[in-house]
Order: C-alpha cells, then structure tokens, then sequence
C-alpha cells in the first residue's frame, strides 16, 4: 500500500488546549494531506468535542486549533464530526441543540457537526487507517 | 503488526511500561509529545527500549524531541511524515 | 465500505475518569454497525467489570449494569488479561459479566488479528 | 485550630466532565460547609474553568456540576472565580470579553466571574487553608 | 507537616512513587478517586504503603472505595468531613 | 489578610500539557501581590527550564523565555531536584536561569515551610 493513496480516519480525544495531544493530530493529518493521502473524516470524542467550541479565543501570538481544523477541513473537503452525546456532556451545543435544551446561547464551529456514534462506525468502515489520538 | 504510539514520560506514567507489557516481536513503539524523555533520561526501562532501537523498533518525534530542547541517545529520530507512513506500514495504531 | 475487525480496549478504573463510561457507549453504538467488535479489559481495566461499583455517593453516573447489554448486542468476544486480574486479586468469578481470560501471549494473537483499535 | 470555624479557598483545576476532580473539589466544600466551616472562595484555573460553562448539558439521570457549584455559592456566599485566560484559550467567554472579541456567543454562568490572578492571591491571603483538586 | 493527597492509581501513574520520594516524617498520605486501589491491588508500594498504614499516617477516601467496589487492606478509611478535618490539621496540601 | 509563604512545585514537562506554561503565568501574576513565593522544580518539571526549547514546529507557545522574568520581579528562591537533574542528565549550568539544588532532605524542609502549596 505503500505508494499509493491511503485513507485515514482520525479520532481526536484531547481538548484543543491543556494537552498536546489535538494539536498532534491536527499536525498528524495535515501531514498526511500533504503526502498525497486522504482523511476521511475527523471523529471528535471524549475532550476532543472542545476542540468544535466557536468560543476559543487564544492570545494572538498563539495557535486557534478550532480554525485551523475548520481550514483544513475546508481544503481537504473532509468532514468534522463531533460526538453529540460528548460534546452535550461537556457544554458544546449546536444552535439547534440550544433550541430544544432551551439553552439562550450554543456555541458550535461551523464546519464541525454534532453527530452519533453511527458517524464514526461509518468513517471506521470508510477507511484504510483509523488513528487515534 | 502494531504501530503503538506513547505520549507520556516513564516518570509521569507507566503507558511506555504497559506498552511495552503487551508488544510483540514486529511491533513498533513510536514516542510522541512528552514521551520523547524516555529516549535521553535513564530510567527503569531505558535498556529495554534500547533493545527496541538496537532492532529498529523504537522511534522518536523529531518536533517534539526539539520541541523540548532533549537529544535523543536512542531511537530513530523521525518527522510528521515518516509518522504517517509508519501508520501505513502497521496494519493497526494502538494509542497509549 | 466494509466492517473493520475492531478492538476496543479499556485500561482505566471507573470513575476517577469518563473512559470506561464513554468506552462502553460507544461500544453499544458501534456495535449496532460492526458485529466484529472485540473488547479488551487490561491492567486497571478489569475494575470496570469488578461486581459492586457504588458510585452514588461521589456523584458519578452508575453505568455498570449497562455491561450487561454486552451480551444482548451479540457482544461476545471478551477478553480479560488475567494477569491483571491475578495482580489485583481478582478472579473471573468476581466480575459482572463472562469474560475470556487470556495470558499475555494469547493478548498480543488477539490485538494482532483487529484491524483498528480504539483505547480508552 | 480544630474546634473553631476555619476558612477554606480551594483551586479547581480539573473540568466539571471526564475526570473526577471537580467533582472532589465539590464534595470538599460541601463538606467543609456542612462541618459549619467557611469557603473564602472557589478559584478556577486550568482545565477547571470549562466548570463555569452555562451549556453544560449532562443527561437528567446526571448531575450537572455547574449547577451545584452555583447553588452552593449561592447558598453559602462565596464566589465562584474564573481566571479569564485559562477560559478564553478554552472557550469560556462572558458577554462582556464576547462583545470585545466579536463572539457572537457566550457561555459564562452567572454567578461564576471572570477574574485575574490577583484574585487567586486575595484568596490565598484571606484563608487558613488552601486546598487544591 | 504535609497532607499529600494522591488520585491515580500506582498502576497509571508515578504519582503515589514520586509522593513516596518527598513525604516527610509527620505527613499523612491520603488516597482519593482512582487511587485507592493502591489500598488493595499487589503494585511495587504496596509494602511501603503498609508501613505508612501501620504508622497511621494512610488515610484512604471511603466514597471512593464503594464506588469501584473496592475492599481496602490497609489505609484508615475516611469520609468528606474526615478529608477536611485532615486538610485543617496539616498546615499545608500537596495535590499531586 | 496577610500574605502566605507560597510554595509552586512544578512537576512537568513542557508542551505535552499546559502545567508548565499556566504555572509560570500564575507565578508571574501572583508575584505582584505576594512576596513570599518560591519555586519547586521536582522530577520531569526540571525540563521547563532545560535551555533551547524550540515548540514552533509543534505549534505550541514558545514560553521558556519568560522564565527570565522570574529575576525582575524579584523571585529568588529557586529550588531544583538534584536528583531530578541526575536522572535526566542535566546539570544547573544547562538551565536557562539560576537555580539552587537541593537534595530530597533539603527539599522536604523547604516544603515544610511554605504554608500554601500549588503543584503543577
């Protein structure tokens, strides 16, 4: 398989910001896209749902990792899927969630989606290499 | 085969002693992010990590090696890429 | 797009963090679209399956008895690395639901025969 | 100092889902309540500042911590303090810091605030012990 | 004098070794969430835990143990108040 | 209200987790209002102050120069782990500031001192 085109899944656990570990695998697939491979989708679990928070705002001589997912996501037309049941948990909502939780504010990246574990079944299935981070 | 990837120092952690609990012969242990120490410092697995590496089987991220300001003694120093084929090579990636 | 031969491993004690409990969601939502899931129980992993979790009085969700749809989602193939357990003072017969224990060697067949691993 | 009332200020540096500590640190000052002791104040930092999210949404078989934190320190008066750099690099933002930084959202719950470091060192000053989780 | 409170398990991390390494004579080492499983598992400490234990000076959280259905073999078992009133008779915490 | 002697332990390495980066910040800050603080470097904590961090490539803050701040807000008391720095190698001359070993005895009265404790 080595020459040729692989498709990876990645799964990403670690919040964006207090451990390294999403920003490894953010590097992880940006690297890949860059060696001619393709990602399936990114399947954002456990901590990693943070990752999907618009509300991030880091000093301006540091690293956004919501936005550089968003732009790789855009570049490389591969889908963001964000663990609903996670991300609830955990206090990242979409506007529709907001809605039906009653909630006034949400607080979800565009192109991140909310989504069940069904999503990562199917990027599982969809793909050459699942990784995890 | 197994890709297994430790992020974790051997002084913080036990992952690398687990990892290392359940390798087998043509499994490759890759240390990433603060796992890249147990390359340099002496701890209580260093010489059968260095087994490891004497084979071939040990790497070490390069960016977070620098990253840290560490040189490795042991291990096959290696970048974003070569992690990329290394998940290629693996039929599986175990994260630790 | 086919199934993957999937292996699930838990490593945690329950409680002091979400990766047994989120471990096991997705294991039961996974399993409804992969019937080849192997679940794997090592090191402080096998406390999930000790009998008696209590966890009321520390404000954590109670999801053990949860385990026990393992076996109605056609879950089957569970192992326990025993000397885990034997390290714990724990036997077979002290867990919540049946499990395979295996001996380190057996463990490393097992992990080398999935396609994809998940760790928690 | 046994059998008089002493005065606690506790770190929370853990998140409110995913590890436990928080949880600990709740339980610590609802016993140090009850034991008729005083909170001078809770002071969140790291990890623990995604405690002060507003849409947290466990399931309702699970306790929301955020909730409990704020019915505490109602109950009992002392304040919830949010050190607002660890929150903006996590995504914790009140209306006042989303309106500066052009977010059209937020997500601070009252009564948690949003505070510097210095009050961390009133706190410090201002207890007997201070305890951390 | 010291109250180190530990919450890993000796068998994920180096916490209660690394806490061993600096407890004083007059500390007391009090056990809480994962890591009171170091109060009933066979790990490397558990001889040097059993010393502490024989001195009074383990405590180990008592909420913590029914949670994960574990019977502890050493330790004094502990409530919330008891945490408490252990944090007003040391003069300092150490959280590791 | 009166200030106490605060003890800060950091014990781990750079850019794998925040600890070393928000330790430092919050030592930085507190400095300005409390005069009694010292600093503990212990075990992999020694790294955060092991010249020529170089993160860019990992895309983490580059924070290791503000240890240098350290002096001009007069923080004087700077302990290291002897220990710490033998197991890994390094000695004081390859730290970015000026520090003060101390072996574990050592450490243990300087603990004993502080009346507050953070660990990171």
């Amino acid at each position: 398989m080595d020459n040729q085109k692989t498709k990876f899944s990645v799964v990403v656990t670690g919040a964006p910001y207090g451990s390294q570990s999403a920003s490894s695998a953010y590097q992880f697939c940006a690297a890949a896209t860059l060696a001619g491979h393709e990602i399936a989708g990114v399947f954002f679990y456990q901590e990693g749902v943070l990752n999907a928070s618009q509300l991030v705002s880091p000093a301006t001589d540091e690293i956004n990792l919501p936005d550089l997912w968003a732009t790789l996501a855009k570049q490389y037309q591969f889908p963001l899927e964000v663990c609903v049941s996670a991300a609830l948990r955990r206090g990242v909502v979409d506007q529709q969630e907001a809605k039906q939780l009653s909630l006034a504010q949400f607080n979800l990246k565009s192109p991140f989606v909310l989504s069940g574990l069904g999503q990562l079944a199917e990027l599982s299935a969809n793909c050459d290499r699942l990784v995890q981070f | 085969m197994l890709l297994h990837t430790v992020k974790t120092s051997p002084f913080q952690t036990l992952a690398i002693s687990n990892c290392l609990d359940l390798l087998a012969d043509g499994d490759t242990l890759l240390l990433i992010e603060d796992a890249v120490v147990a390359s340099q410092a002496d701890h209580p697995l260093y010489a059968q990590l260095k087994l490891l590496a004497d084979q071939g089987r040990l790497m070490v991220l390069d960016a977070d090696l620098e990253a840290r300001g560490i040189q490795n003694r042991i291990g096959t120093r290696c970048s974003y890429l070569d992690f990329v084929a290394l998940v290629i090579k693996h039929q599986s990636q175990l994260a630790w | 797009m086919t199934e993957k031969k999937m292996g699930i491993i838990n490593r945690c004690l329950p409680h002091g963090s979400a990766h047994g409990r989120e471990s096991l969601d997705l294991t039961l939502a996974m399993s409804a679209f992969n019937e080849s899931i192997s679940l794997f129980f090592i090191g402080d992993g096998v406390y999930q399956l000790l009998a008696g979790h209590s966890p009321a009085d520390i404000l954590q969700k109670h999801y053990q008895p949860l385990f026990k749809m393992l076996e109605l989602y056609d879950i089957e193939n569970i192992y326990v690395c025993s000397a885990s357990l034997r390290q714990r003072r724990l036997t077979t017969e002290m867990l919540i639901i049946e499990v395979t224990p295996l001996a380190r060697e057996q463990l490393q067949v097992k992990l080398a025969e999935q396609q994809q691993l998940l760790s928690f």
